[in-house]
């Protein structure tokens, strides 16, 4: 155990500090045109992913002709740090960027990481991922959704659900059953699906949060036709790489939730003067000692990821991202409804752009998209108990 | 004691019940949502039978009813999410004037030509002790000034009853101003069908409901805490209402092959949103009967149901959202209008924090200036 | 709704003052032998007993020959209300006046009835109930004690376990299979089993607090031998009769807890200047806090009760007993908690009788068997998502 | 940032359980509990092992292992809720020698020939800022003079180090007393493994381990936060062992047909109870490492990890309990041994509502005073 890092790590988080501070966005660029979805690269958008393309610092771990510099974890970890830190984002399209990318340079044929990976790095492009159906929810292997070869053509037909950014996605990773007749989690083949082919429809699907900045979509298939070419990988492999795909980057997905944590605490404490201003004695001691309790589970949440990311760094076993997804997205939730109702009915003004203020209802309602997506806090508890506990299934 | 309604009440609420359904639907609560439609068809609906003057005295035209039908009005109220001034006229405007025995408003009330509203809350806290609101006598009349917030419908109603102190005494008061002798400004909110205002009176004439005086406190006290046990109660209305839809969706919505309502996990969690609701109601019908029969557990009660209404939302506001997974998530689905009034209902007529407080000194356990 | 009674009940109740003015057991009375188990009748407690049932108040809504006046549900519970009030105890044998005596006034020959229930309704005897076994816990359909005809007797092999005041009972209601070949709840029939029959033993189980006092044995049979005239009811009826016999006066079993929780939070607030005393602001506030929110539980508790049985009295649906007990249960372990740890240290004493004390560690513990026994928690939770919320089974 | 056990520190852990495991069964616990046997043997053989001296300098006859080895000692020694005077010995009284650099003291320490714990708790009350014991400097040695309550393993060490102001500036200090100087009297307790006593100390002969005055109040600081952490750890110690046993039990356990551990419901708990071990273990970790290397952090780290290990026992005493059942209340199974361990962890060193005070002040949320 110990507090610090290597001296050599050090010097590697030295040279970025200095990387960012001549090429990190200003604070004007990225107010001039606020991202409005999670597949949305307004231009200064790109010309930052382009910058970390080129200097290697779009994803560190990897060799200099993918972005990278041939970084190791802890390198990574301190990478992903700095950036926090200063509050800049990595990318504005984090699916192309962590998951779709990543499987086609994987999976994908030489044309494919051409066409698609290397312009989604360098921010040409960006993606959205085409995995939830209505009926599947977070039941991948009943998807619905039909491809079928017709000569060097696929032909699509079904529907999307919760497609985050489909409204300004270039093209779609998507999942489709092109085997209706083996057992579920097989028959399943990924498929790239440019948003503007003919027969793909995109309805966005406002939301009970800034209903003005919609991100999650639905998106309909109406005999989609695309070339055989864009089945990425092979045909019924889709299960797998799904797998595969969704653990890209999953031994650091959980510092983006503690440090958004420690973000909404800083702000929270920032506002405690307003909160506590004008309360009674009694009513001004439960508030702070909800302070302390979060406090301490931000804190928790630091000690338990890096815990853990120590460990996954020695080779042991993976960190549990699971115990870190449920836990930080209910920290995150149990501080937005501290904060919203303390703010009083001030908290029921509508916020006015895509980001929430702690202190808002509309705050306490976003946390929800931490608690249900990507794997409900629910789903979480079930892997949490059958895989981690070895507790025998229901 | 006996906290099960009568059989009147059962009927009153059924009635309630259907003219709600039919008259506020779901698609007319998104109309004053989307901006699309207001509350004025329903506004005279429940006029024509008469739901304005529910507690207003036979003799001036209402129903002559007791503040526990007023609290199931509330309920119900909540439960639909109903648009309009109803819930802050009978059970914020209508306890001041049967107070100050003012026939006339009443009857203007119980011809639904006369709404109203109390104006408590200043600086977004709803802090009774007290108001920085200065009522001056002056010549056939008081004159008002003061800020106010919050004031639930206030951008809508024709009149409030607002609380403020004597200039020179200090003694607290309600007075009645004309809506169009101050200035409400509405404010933008996620829960547009409150049509919540701040009300600024500068100088605004005025008519004394409660004097201020000898025994003016505990007279305010009484109408106010007919305003928080109403609160209390639509809250748990819009509660009761976001468990029977989650259930519904746990029972008819199907994962990895069977209705998500069967996995145990779900079941105990609901299980424990109808404890809470159960836990909720029963306080709530406790304080409205405290009051309807002017019981001296009164205050501690009205207090005890703002808090357990606040845990009833908290948890039901969770888990509701939480269960119903990203379908609630959308603006197109109805759980939201649900979850939003259940969160301001919390906000209004006193925090959770707050009556938590106010208790603890009713209780002995606090001074009041601690609490 | 309304906060008191009719005059025709209030003048009941004074009634019952009265006799309890004269009649009830005095405080010297009752410490002089302290009661030491669920089965234990000191000499004080036998004749309270027989006051009880020559006067018509041990089950008011019974005839006067059981003990009676046929008071109606009202005025049993305006009765339950004084005992409580004055911290009386009805019966030192709840199980052998709530389950046993009724259950053979309903399905008892009439040699049951004069040899057993009459004995026990009079203070003569004491009963407990043998139902819970090693392999079944709550799962009654699965009991394995095997009871076979001979002749004229019935020969019983098998063991319980958690039978309350089995070492001070004078016999047992024992449920048991007579016939393994049917479905597992069919099949199981009610003998009574005097305690000192040949081939019953009885073994206490030291519980973790007031270890000295047990109330809870294994009870094992090994070739026991009583009368055919034992069996209760018709052969194979059993578990119908356990259904009726748990329901024996379930419609007011909630006040008990009710009351209890009560005297717990009347106990926490006579210690609150003691266990306040030395805190600082912070703490103190925080135990305010937790102090107010047991008053509200504890009032909803009664709250939720009054509103339960009213529906009940008007012929509504049962009241919602499973609720009742998992909250009451849950709410006095809050208490006991809260208190305990404001105890510090001073809390790990141990309490010298079978009564725990609140602000003690063995108080809290103590509360478990609320929680646990009877139907634990998790029990009551699947009921009242079955029963009362009508969700599909698992 | 790693916080995760080095090579060594997994070795020794691995080590010390094993010890453990073979010396503390819980039938040596058990006979303990039921006054058949006491903790000889178990010091014999930790003593052999240089236990005692885990911390001790090389040089004075120890292993010169640092804080959080001590640390994953209580945590061990909390596990097997092991008898004794180790965990005062190791997390009390040797820091505080440390801190005095007292030599000859440590070298009896690591020879097992002295035990020692903190005397610093008044009343009932770990309030480390307000002392009412008093030190009066006299010839040669200082008087200690007052009543301490709850000491660890009071009952059995051989010398207290006592928690005392200056009789004249009122500085803190610590100061050494030797057992036989003291009345120390053994509490009733249901946790008897941890032989808490309350210590009279009536001008006791004394050596100052920390000299009250500049800079005194800092250094008595940093020795109590490594008691506070040990107690924290210690804690989630026996924690982690309540979710083992638990998650044994539930495996095993049939109910209707099936393990309990396959109820959905069961397992949503028994995720959660692992979270809580897991978040605990995690910022105790911290807390000692943040001592170990004296960062800045330490006190909040320190308030934090008891606060964890608060919430800790909290959930796994309860869940642990109850999702045993019956079998889970009674004397003879070996539960109960590790619950009230868990429990006395809580109210030993300061409660959780304490230490949330503290931390309330450190992170400038409430004056000092108001904490």
């Amino acid at each position: 155990m110990k507090l610090r890092y290597d001296d050599d790590v050090e010097r590697f988080r030295g040279q970025f500090q200095e990387w960012l501070d001549e090429n990190q966005p200003t604070p004007e660029e990225m107010e001039s045109a606020p991202v409005r979805s999670s597949a949305h690269r307004p231009p200064w958008a790109r010309r930052w992913a382009k910058r970390m393309f080129d200097d290697g610092w779009l994803v560190p771990g990897w060799p200099p002709e993918l972005g990278g510099r041939n970084a190791d974890p802890v390198e990574t970890l301190v990478y992903l740090e700095e950036l926090d830190n200063r509050g800049i984002p990595r990318t504005t399209n984090p699916q192309g960027l962590g998951i779709v990318a990543p499987s086609l340079i994987d999976h994908g044929s030489e044309d494919q990481i051409e066409c698609y990976a290397m312009p989604l790095l360098r921010g040409d492009l960006t993606a959205c991922l085409g995995m939830s159906e209505p009926d599947a929810g977070s039941d991948l292997a009943s998807l619905k959704t039909r491809a079928v070869f017709d000569g060097d053509s696929i032909v699509l037909n079904g529907q999307k659900v919760w497609t985050s950014g489909a409204h300004d996605a270039d093209f779609c990773f998507m999942f489709c059953r092109t085997d209706p007749d083996v057992p579920k989690h097989q028959g399943i083949s990924i498929v790239l699906v440019p948003m503007d082919a003919g027969g793909v429809t995109v309805r966005p699907l406002m939301e009970i949060v800034h209903p003005r900045f919609p991100d999650l979509n639905e998106v309909f298939l109406d005999d989609v036709t695309v070339s055989a070419e864009n089945l990425v990988g092979a045909l019924n492999n889709g299960w797998r790489m799904a797998n595969d795909s969704l653990a890209h980057e999953r031994s650091l997905v959980w510092l983006m939730s503690v440090f958004g944590n420690e973000v909404a605490l800083k702000r929270l404490l920032e506002l405690a003067p307003e909160l506590l201003g004008d309360l009674g004695p009694l009513e001004r001691a439960g508030a702070i000692d909800d302070f302390v309790g979060l406090h301490v589970d931000v804190l928790a949440a630091r000690c338990m990821g890096y815990r853990g990311f120590a460990r996954y760094v020695r080779g042991g076993t993976a960190p549990e991202q699971a115990l870190m997804k449920v836990y930080t997205s209910e920290v995150r939730q149990r501080l937005a409804l501290v904060a919203a109702e303390l703010a009083g009915p001030a908290g029921l003004r509508p916020v006015s752009g895509r980001d929430t203020e702690v202190g808002t209802q509309e705050d306490f309602f976003s946390t929800f998209a931490g608690t249900i997506s990507a794997g409900s806090s629910e789903i979480q508890r079930n892997i949490i108990a059958d895989r981690v506990l070895g507790l025998p299934r229901s | 004691m006996d906290l099960e309604l009568s059989n009147d009440q059962l009927d009153l609420r059924e009635n309630i019940r259907a003219v709600l359904e039919g008259a506020c639907p779901p698609a007319a609560v998104r109309a004053v949502y989307e901006g699309t439609g207001n509350a004025a068809a329903l506004w005279e609906q429940m006029t024509h039978l008469g739901w304005p003057g529910l507690s207003v005295p036979e003799g001036a035209g209402g129903l002559g009813l007791g503040f526990v039908e007023v609290a199931l009005l509330a309920e119900d109220l909540g439960r639909a999410t109903a648009p309009g001034p109803l819930l802050a006229t009978a059970s914020q405007l209508t306890p001041a004037l049967l107070k100050a025995k003012a026939h006339g408003e009443m009857e203007e009330v119980a011809a639904g030509r006369r709404t109203g509203a109390l104006a408590v809350s200043e600086r977004g806290r709803w802090r009774p002790e007290k108001p920085q609101t200065v009522a001056q006598p002056a010549a056939n009349a008081w004159r008002i000034s003061g800020s106010k917030t919050d004031a639930l419908s206030g951008g809508e109603v024709s009149s409030f009853a607002v609380l403020a102190t004597h200039g020179r005494t200090g003694a607290p008061g309600l007075f009645l101003v004309e809506a169009s002798d101050a200035e409400a400004r509405p404010r933008p909110s996620i829960e547009p069908t409150l049509a919540l205002a701040d009300v600024e009176f500068d100088g605004a004439p005025a008519k004394a409901l409660v004097e201020p005086g000898d025994g003016s406190s505990e007279a305010v006290e009484r109408v106010l805490q007919q305003a928080v046990v109403a609160m209390a109660m639509q809250t748990v209305g819009a509660c009761r209402r976001i468990l029977e839809v989650t259930l519904e969706y746990a029972k008819g919505r199907e994962q990895y092959g069977r209705p998500i309502g069967s996995f145990q996990a779900l079941k105990h969690r609901l299980a424990d949103l109808l404890l809470a609701v159960e836990r909720a109601t029963a306080v709530c019908y406790y304080a409205s009967l405290c009051i309807a029969e002017d019981n001296e557990g009164r205050a501690a009660a009205t207090h005890s149901s703002k808090i357990a209404a606040g845990d009833c939302q908290r948890l039901l506001a969770r888990d509701g959202l939480q269960l119903h997974g990203g379908i609630g998530f959308t603006w197109e689905n109805d759980l939201h209008f649900l979850l939003k009034r259940a969160k301001a209902g919390e906000l209004l007529c006193g925090s959770s924090r707050f009556h938590r407080s106010e208790l603890a000194a009713i209780l002995g356990l606090a001074d009041r200036g601690e609490s």
